[in-house]
């Protein structure tokens, strides 16, 4: 597996290990949320929300000059852009393939599996999804 | 503010109401979505299944005999509950759903001609919008909405207005929802039965809180769900007027509803109610739901309208406070229903943090986007109640508000 | 005899079959009309509603995160259970009736036109014969019934014959709830398929008896309903192809089912397998059929197929000797059904005598008239087997019915 | 009421109360039927016909000259039949008017009552309902 994606990974939980109860966790996540830079207008189009959140989600995918899948992401709900933020942390820059076979296993390890349902109203799931479909898709190009 | 009801010992009767979410006491508001359950409800259902259960009618085995009294006994109780005048008005369906999509398909296919309008409100669920459009658009009919004001009531002049465009059908719910809004159903069925429009009331949300009586409505069609009346999933019913259920064709063909089925000659159908009941029916649900009414009856309709009058006035009171808050729904008469929006604050974040807080409550659009349309907004809180909430909850729920804003601004 | 099952231990866990019926212990034959349910089936509805009720999806808060991994987590329990390929196959119903009515309505005003044929078969329960007389009647097209031979089997020849005429829609039962009859659903619906046919089986009474494998079978369509299979009443399963699912337009408008609604853009609809689940679905009903499902997979439909082959084998073999009964339904491959008629007695009569006995039994036409008509007979008595069923039970059987004829003629 | 009609039901509870178990009840409803002459093919008219009997139930009415009312009846099912000659040997030759208003306790008295439900497959409760139904209507005309 991509050794950038590990390392990534292991910050994070290193960084939730420090919260004990929700409140924390959550406080994290919105601030992750309110650091990720929003979209411009004219890229908050319906063709790049993701399905299955209550709140909107937009994602941009595009591949920069070394192959690599930059990310873009918004939501108008906080928690939601932060987790959003917080995949994008984790996958932005990577090359395709390894995004399209990423073991995201740092979810589980701090506490968000429960919110990967896919019918959980915050859409993580489709967030994974359609990440992961974007490296599928830009290495078949 | 002392309530009317003895909530400590409604509450000992649902088992459900001692569990702990996230390590938090349950505070369930999202009543409006489905109510809880009662021991002697799920008591009924544990009870039929374990010692009576069999399928019904026509059995010659006493089971089956059994089964069918107490399932006919359920029709009963729900005659009496809103007081039919017949007993074969009362039909089982799946829910509040499956009964205003057999009157769009049953009545609706015969009744609803290209041209024909059917006129419902800006307020209703989409239950009682996409059947409608779904039977315009295989017509040719048009669908029309009345609008709402700006504190959620219904525009009774907008009302009128449209009325005089003649519509065949008048569908419209009896409380709201989403906006607590309670219409004047009987003063409304009026208005449309002198434009001469057949009438179908939505009651899914008075049914549970209020008296209903379809004599004094006069309403042609009146359906609700039993899971929001205290009752099991998978059933509701469909109360139609005699004189209209007879002159209808049915809706689903199958087992019970037949008289005589012939390859040659073709198949007769049974006499109301069985004539709209294909099938097994949903007998645990049935029986059930009767104890339900039966429990709300003992427990007392009316003063469980006044318990949840004091909790959402208390709410309203409490929550108003909020700096950037807004009701959306504030009508002159209004249900347990309390929908409102943070400035700035997307209600699933706040929702979110409820819930981690142990507190149900529900966002969203509330199956009624053309509200949201309406006041264009995104989705909006609700907490909604029922006999067993206390002024102990609401507070939690204003406390929990207060502290997820805290955290999101 | 001895049998594959330890029905000592499966009786155990039926409370129903502790009573007694008129004095007598209850000797429960009537499984084709309503099967009784074990505890587990019993207390996962009582546990679901006792504990984690809730509407399902949409919900923000984590009852209704429970209660609709639940629901879900029971669709993907019938998934494996049928061997459908996608989980969005898998559509909740209230039972056999609603599913077929939901393809011959929402497929078949698509799909049928005036002239078009659609193919049954004489021995089909009326479930799978009035959606298809109403559809036809609407449409101008035909319903024609493949016969059957004197022993009870399909013709096959005249199914041959009658697929020449290039019917749009073949739809029979897997398994004949009034004959015994197992059909071979995998051939006929190579057959069907090869004339080009869509293909719907009715599972009714196969499901709870045999495995089922949609992919091997290979048919268009499959439903049946849960109260036959151990589970609660008011829940059923359509399967259907995804490819035909997903072109197909919904049939019930609602909440659950849309995307997006819109008074002045339209409304569109949800993906599969919610476009076809409009309304609060019967959540309890779901769950607790998904434990039914896991509860015969724990005993083993194979070995509970074979019991029951062991009981009608023996029912046949001890009632054939009685002068003047004449089995209605010979077939060599049969399930555990056996209905009977006895020369100059009317079944009303042996059955009110087997009541009286304890013993319960269907008697009448089981909701197939065609196959009376067929055999010019009223009805029949029908005796039929399940898991929890036993030899000594075979025995009552036989001595009811004797003891029931000494006192008619 | 009707004396005559006092004393048939008395008979019959008399009758009854010989027998003890269900099996000799269901022995003398059998015979009742048994003795009950069937009816002529011509009149086995569907539109005689009771509605909600599993088995089929013929019932036939007519004023005698002392404008008394005469009921013919047959079933194909011998137990039914039984039932129905029960009930006719109840009300038959009666005025209209007794039968019209008649109070039927000696069902519940022999231990009949639980056939009267609606939802019973042998029709008792229509039985008794079209005998009054032929009572009103005789004495209307
Ligand atoms: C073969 C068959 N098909 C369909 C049905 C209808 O099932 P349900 O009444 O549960 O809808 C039955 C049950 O009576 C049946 O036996
Ligand atoms: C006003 C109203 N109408 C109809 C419905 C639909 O009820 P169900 O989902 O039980 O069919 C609901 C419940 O969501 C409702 O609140």
């Amino acid at each position: 597996m991509n050794a950038e994606l590990q390392t990534r990974q292991e910050e994070i939980v290193e960084e939730f290990s420090f919260y004990e109860d929700w409140m924390e966790k959550y406080e994290q996540l919105i601030e992750m949320g309110k650091e990720l830079d929003a979209l411009p207008e004219q890229s908050r189009l319906d063709e790049h929300l993701i399905r299955g959140c209550q709140s909107r989600v937009w994602l941009l995918a595009s591949k920069d000059e070394n192959e690599s899948v930059r990310f873009q992401a918004d939501s108008d709900a906080i928690i939601t852009k932060g987790l959003v933020a917080l995949m994008v942390r984790v996958l932005d820059g990577l090359p395709p393939k390894d995004i399209a076979e990423s073991d995201l296993w740092f979810i589980e390890k701090i506490g968000l599996d429960k919110h990967l349902s896919p019918t959980r109203a915050n859409g993580l799931n489709s967030m994974v999804l359609q990440m992961k479909r974007y490296g599928v898709a830009f290495q078949a190009r | 503010m002392s309530s009317v009801l003895d909530t400590a010992s409604i509450r000992g009767q649902f088992p459900i109401l001692n569990r702990e979410v996230h390590g938090q006491p349950l505070v369930y508001l999202d009543h409006a979505a489905s109510s809880q359950k009662p021991i002697a409800v799920i008591e009924a259902q544990r009870e039929y299944l374990s010692h009576y259960h069999s399928n019904v009618h026509r059995g010659v085995h006493a089971l089956s005999q059994q089964a069918t009294d107490a399932f006919e006994r359920a029709r009963s109780t729900v005659q009496y509950h809103i007081g039919a005048a017949h007993l074969e008005e009362i039909i089982w369906v799946a829910g509040a759903t499956d009964g205003i999509n057999l009157v769009s398909q049953a009545w609706g296919r015969e009744h609803i001609e290209a041209g024909d309008l059917i006129l419902i409100t800006r307020m209703e669920h989409h239950a009682n919008i996409v059947p409608w459009q779904m039977l315009a658009k295989e017509k040719g009919a048009k669908v029309e909405a009345v609008n709402i004001l700006a504190d959620g009531t219904l525009d009774e002049k907008d009302f009128q207005k449209k009325l005089k465009l003649n519509p065949k059908m008048v569908a419209f719910m009896h409380v709201s929802n989403t906006l607590g809004t309670i219409n004047d159903a009987q003063r409304l069925t009026k208005m449309a039965k002198a434009a001469r429009a057949t009438v179908l009331i939505d009651g899914s949300q008075a049914l549970p809180h209020m008296m209903v009586d379809v004599a004094e409505l006069d309403c042609d069609f009146y359906v609700f769900s039993g899971h929001k009346a205290y009752g099991p999933t998978g059933i509701g019913v469909l109360y139609g007027r005699k004189s209209i259920l007879e002159a209808m064709n049915p809706w689903r063909g199958g087992g019970e509803m037949i008289d005589v089925v012939s390859l040659e000659h073709g198949t007769t159908y049974a006499e109301l109610p069985h004539k709209f009941e294909a099938g097994t029916p949903h007998i645990s649900g049935a029986v059930a739901l009767g104890v339900a009414l039966q429990w709300l009856t003992g427990v007392g309709v009316k003063s469980v309208m006044e318990h949840e009058t004091v909790l959402s006035a208390q709410a309203r009171h409490q929550l108003g406070k909020i700096d950037g808050l807004r009701f959306i729904g504030e009508a002159p008469s209004i249900s347990g229903v309390v929908s409102f929006v943070v400035e700035g604050v997307h209600p699933y974040d706040i929702g979110t943090l409820l819930d981690q807080q142990g507190i149900a409550v529900r966002t969203g659009h509330h199956c009624t986007q053309p509200i949201m349309d309406h006041y264009e907004i995104p989705g909006t809180v609700r907490a909604s109640f029922g006999a067993y909430n206390t002024l102990q909850e609401v507070d939690a729920l204003v406390q929990g508000v207060e502290r997820a804003l805290k955290m999101l601004r």
